[in-house]
């Protein structure tokens, strides 16, 4: 059963080298904990799909573990850059990484077609933009009813899927709630599903807003504590804002940055 | 003599106000005939937090992040603060929020910052470029806008105005304004009326009806066109008659601030 | 205000002869009260839109005044036939009904894709089936990225949906829980909004599973206890089973259905 | 020992039980090794809830109303009843239960009644041909059966065997089974394997894997091939050697009319 595993077996078991992994959460629940075990067992060549990609892959960008990211906005939201994703892109540190650029309401699609099983979503988007000529994943599709013209977005289906929840009961029943984001499509896209949760319950209290991911659709569920901190879990703690702030200078610089990840990642957990 | 009051009082603050500031309760004011707003984060949310503080009461917030009708009482530092969900009417997925709610046409006025701008209120947030020989700057991206400018009744633009912001041609198209004229939204089917209004630090630009050109149509007290053009990238056209903005009140630095400091203090 | 209208004034405003018109529910919280004042007033010449007809269409349809239904599964649940459909399709009595004839997956589709202000809905739905041949509104589209060929169902965009919903708040939020069937896309589909409600209540209580309708997406709210029966409103009411048996044999028999309608619906309420 | 003791209740048990009880209890046998079951009303929803007391306690029922992992006590007389919403793991809205989870490929075996059916399992609910000058008979319709059929990992038809609905020829095409023959499926991209058995109040047929034609697999205790052969609108094709279903177990038997008769009380 799941709640006996550790977070570092779920990670080796469920997250391999050249994976298509989404960490969602949008600004809530980001599974910060579960990347940082990511990084501790050096899973590499990446490709990374978020909207958002936050904090949490500015670490595992400066961490040279990812390729390729998948994303729609990526700054530290309220405060500015992500430094080591635009060192990336623009100076190839630690390794290059490619971009497979959206816009908000495209990701969100992408994920929706890939929960549905569809090969791709519609959206009235992209007009206009340029994003479409940097991207093999936007086409068009004409309505057959009325000739229209509308953006086509391809499916997202992640090989797997990592989310921090609040809840889970003993058999993996999974339950979040506040600001729910994309995770439910994300993980009812992905091949495996890991979870890691603030608490394991013996049974879900029914709570305004919450929805449930029932046991079965989720390979993994491991009980981390404050697994999404500097993020937060409605119910548990408060997004840690300074954190976010102070982000900002270490990751402005790559020795700051490494000994930052030295000392709150790689020396932490089991896996070293 | 509530009117005259009130002058006063704002003559007595305009000594102290920023610049920054007459962006701000400026970009407050565009709102007061909105029913719902799509939020962005940073100015947008300060504005629209202020209108809800001073011009309009019952403006409904609507945050990407699926947050409908959120009543925060300081300002979020990002778009998905736990306060935003804890005060909405309806929390919905963000998927949700995209398809029924930006795209099902039900938000009166998108609200957009801008790395940069051109004459025509297209926008650029992707990459920048730092001349010849350097790597492409880059920029967060997208996010929400091309959809928001695309779908909502109407959008308002701010930032700050200065030469790189304000450009004679983009490095990149994020999301259309007005395209190259008048036509090109109604070519491109796009529902709502785009950018009606860009508000900066200095006035406030209006796309002119004729030729959706970006035109000077009022300064902030205090602000000349001579300033403005020096801060614009192209041969910026004004309005025949350029009008004035009316100083902040009492009330709108005095609501503005309080929203600030407590944004600032929850960190 | 809303809360000051009655059912007949709300009727009379939002529904007319010709419309286009959802009284959705799936099971549950369909909107019965809300059908009686419409056949009490006599607003004719419908296109009505349902998934499940039920027995609140077999009352309209047999009130003689559908002209069209759009619909995907016809019967009474756990019964049997609707009789006075039934009579209406193969005799045309009292009228001849139209039919646009679709599954509930399309017709889910056709109400997202209203909702979302698309003109169509992608689904892998309709191969191999007949349906396809008898309606206007499945086609097919061909995704741009993989080749694979889908169904596209056109949106359906009623000019007034229907609903009943537990409760709502003086600034006309809705809020409805349980069975929550598609009468959340069915109303942002909508032109037009009206909802009854069990009561109206000073501020809405957070509640585990429900779906919040916020004020400005509605145009009327009017307080109707009961207002679903048979049909029920979680929390309130539970479904009538024995009503849906009873009213085969009403149904069955054209003079006893206009001896019902006469006794249970026109001689009551106030539109007479 | 054990075993000997069922045998001998089963013994006891089958003086009594009806063929609709033969049909209803093969039917939650043929769920044993399902995780998950889209359950239609009537006849499937009775073979699913019996299986959940029987054969497969952990059995997820999923209703096309939204109700994901009910575990009701008595049988709905809808599938809308409160109590699937009540005490099921979760409720979403009818278009996420259809996209998500039956499209979405969540679903191992779908079960489906039917007015028609035809030798390659094709089913029709929507109308019937009544006779020359008559209008054509109305049927409910598809309701979700079309994509049922096409997306679940396998289907189970259950229905009373007749001439009226195991037809030569159906009156229409409701909803796709095999086609014409093992190829139609794919040909058609559809991702469920289709039919796998029609458990009837005769027996079972199975498609046969080399020509998908459904041919007589299982006969129920006490039922000859020439019996259901006179029940069936064609030819039908036995299989070489024809087992034989076992008879009820008292189990089976009082969970079965426990569920019935607590479903008739509640009305």
């Amino acid at each position: 059963m799941a709640e006996t595993r550790t977070l570092r077996d779920a990670v080796a078991e469920l997250v391999h080298d050249g994976d298509t992994v989404a960490l969602e959460g949008f600004t809530h629940l980001i599974p910060f904990a579960a990347a940082h075990e990511i990084i501790r067992q050096g899973i590499t060549d990446l490709t990374l799909a978020r909207m958002t990609p936050d904090v949490v892959y500015d670490q595992l960008i400066g961490a040279g573990l990812v390729k390729k990211l998948v994303f729609s906005w990526g700054g530290n939201p309220g405060v500015g850059s992500l430094h080591r994703f635009r060192d990336a892109v623009e100076n190839g540190w630690p390794r290059p990484l490619e971009l497979d650029e959206h816009s908000h309401a495209g990701m969100a699609n992408r994920y929706v077609a890939g929960a549905s099983k569809l090969p791709f979503a519609v959206l009235r988007g992209y007009r206009g933009s340029g994003l479409a000529t940097r991207t093999d994943t936007v086409s068009t599709v004409v309505c057959p009813f009325t000739g229209e013209e509308l953006a086509a977005v391809a499916a997202l289906n992640p090989d797997v899927t990592v989310i921090h929840a609040q809840r889970a009961d003993r058999d993996r029943n999974v339950q979040f709630w506040g600001v729910l984001g994309v995770q439910k499509e994300a993980a009812l896209a992905a091949r495996r599903v890991l979870v890691t949760v603030e608490e394991v319950v013996d049974e879900l209290p029914p709570t305004p807003g919450a929805v449930v991911l029932p046991g079965w659709t989720v390979d993994a569920v491991v009980p981390v504590p404050g697994g999404a901190h500097p993020s937060y879990a409605s119910g548990y703690s408060v997004r840690d804002n300074a954190f976010y702030r102070a982000w900002d200078p270490v990751a402005r610089d790559r020795e700051a940055f490494r000994a930052w990840l030295a000392e709150h990642v790689l020396s932490e957990g089991t896996a070293n | 003599m509530a009117d005259a009051a009130d002058a006063a009082h704002a003559a007595d603050a305009a000594a102290e106000f920023t610049r920054d500031e007459l962006m701000e309760v400026n970009a407050a004011r565009a709102l007061a005939r909105a029913r719902t707003c799509f939020v962005g984060i940073g100015l947008p949310s300060t504005a629209a937090n202020l209108a809800r503080r001073t011009v309009n009461p019952r403006l409904v917030l609507i945050y990407e992040s699926g947050t409908i009708g959120s009543k925060p009482t300081r300002l979020p530092l990002s778009i998905g603060d736990g306060e935003l969900a804890d005060t909405a009417d309806a929390v919905v997925p963000v998927p949700e929020v995209f398809n029924y709610w930006l795209q099902g046409g039900r938000i009166d006025v998108g609200f957009l910052g801008a790395a940069q701008v051109d004459r025509f209120a297209n926008v650029n947030t992707t990459v920048v470029d730092r001349g010849p020989g350097k790597p492409e700057g880059r920029l967060p991206g997208a996010g929400g806008a091309p959809e928001i400018a695309a779908n909502c009744g109407e959008v308002l633009l701010v930032l700050r105005h200065s030469t790189r912001g304000f450009v004679r041609r983009l490095d990149f198209v994020t999301t259309l304004g007005h395209g190259y004229g008048p036509h090109d939204r109604t070519r491109l089917g796009m529902p709502g009326r785009g950018p009606v209004a860009v508000i900066t630090d200095l006035g406030i630009l209006r796309p002119d009806p004729a030729t959706s050109e970006l035109t000077l149509t009022e300064l902030h007290p205090g602000v000349t066109v001579a300033q403005v053009r020096a801060a614009t990238g192209w041969e910026l056209r004004t309005a025949e008659r350029v009008g004035a903005t009316a100083p902040p009140t009492a009330e709108e630095l005095r609501e503005l601030r309080a929203l600030k400091a407590a944004g600032r203090s929850e960190a």
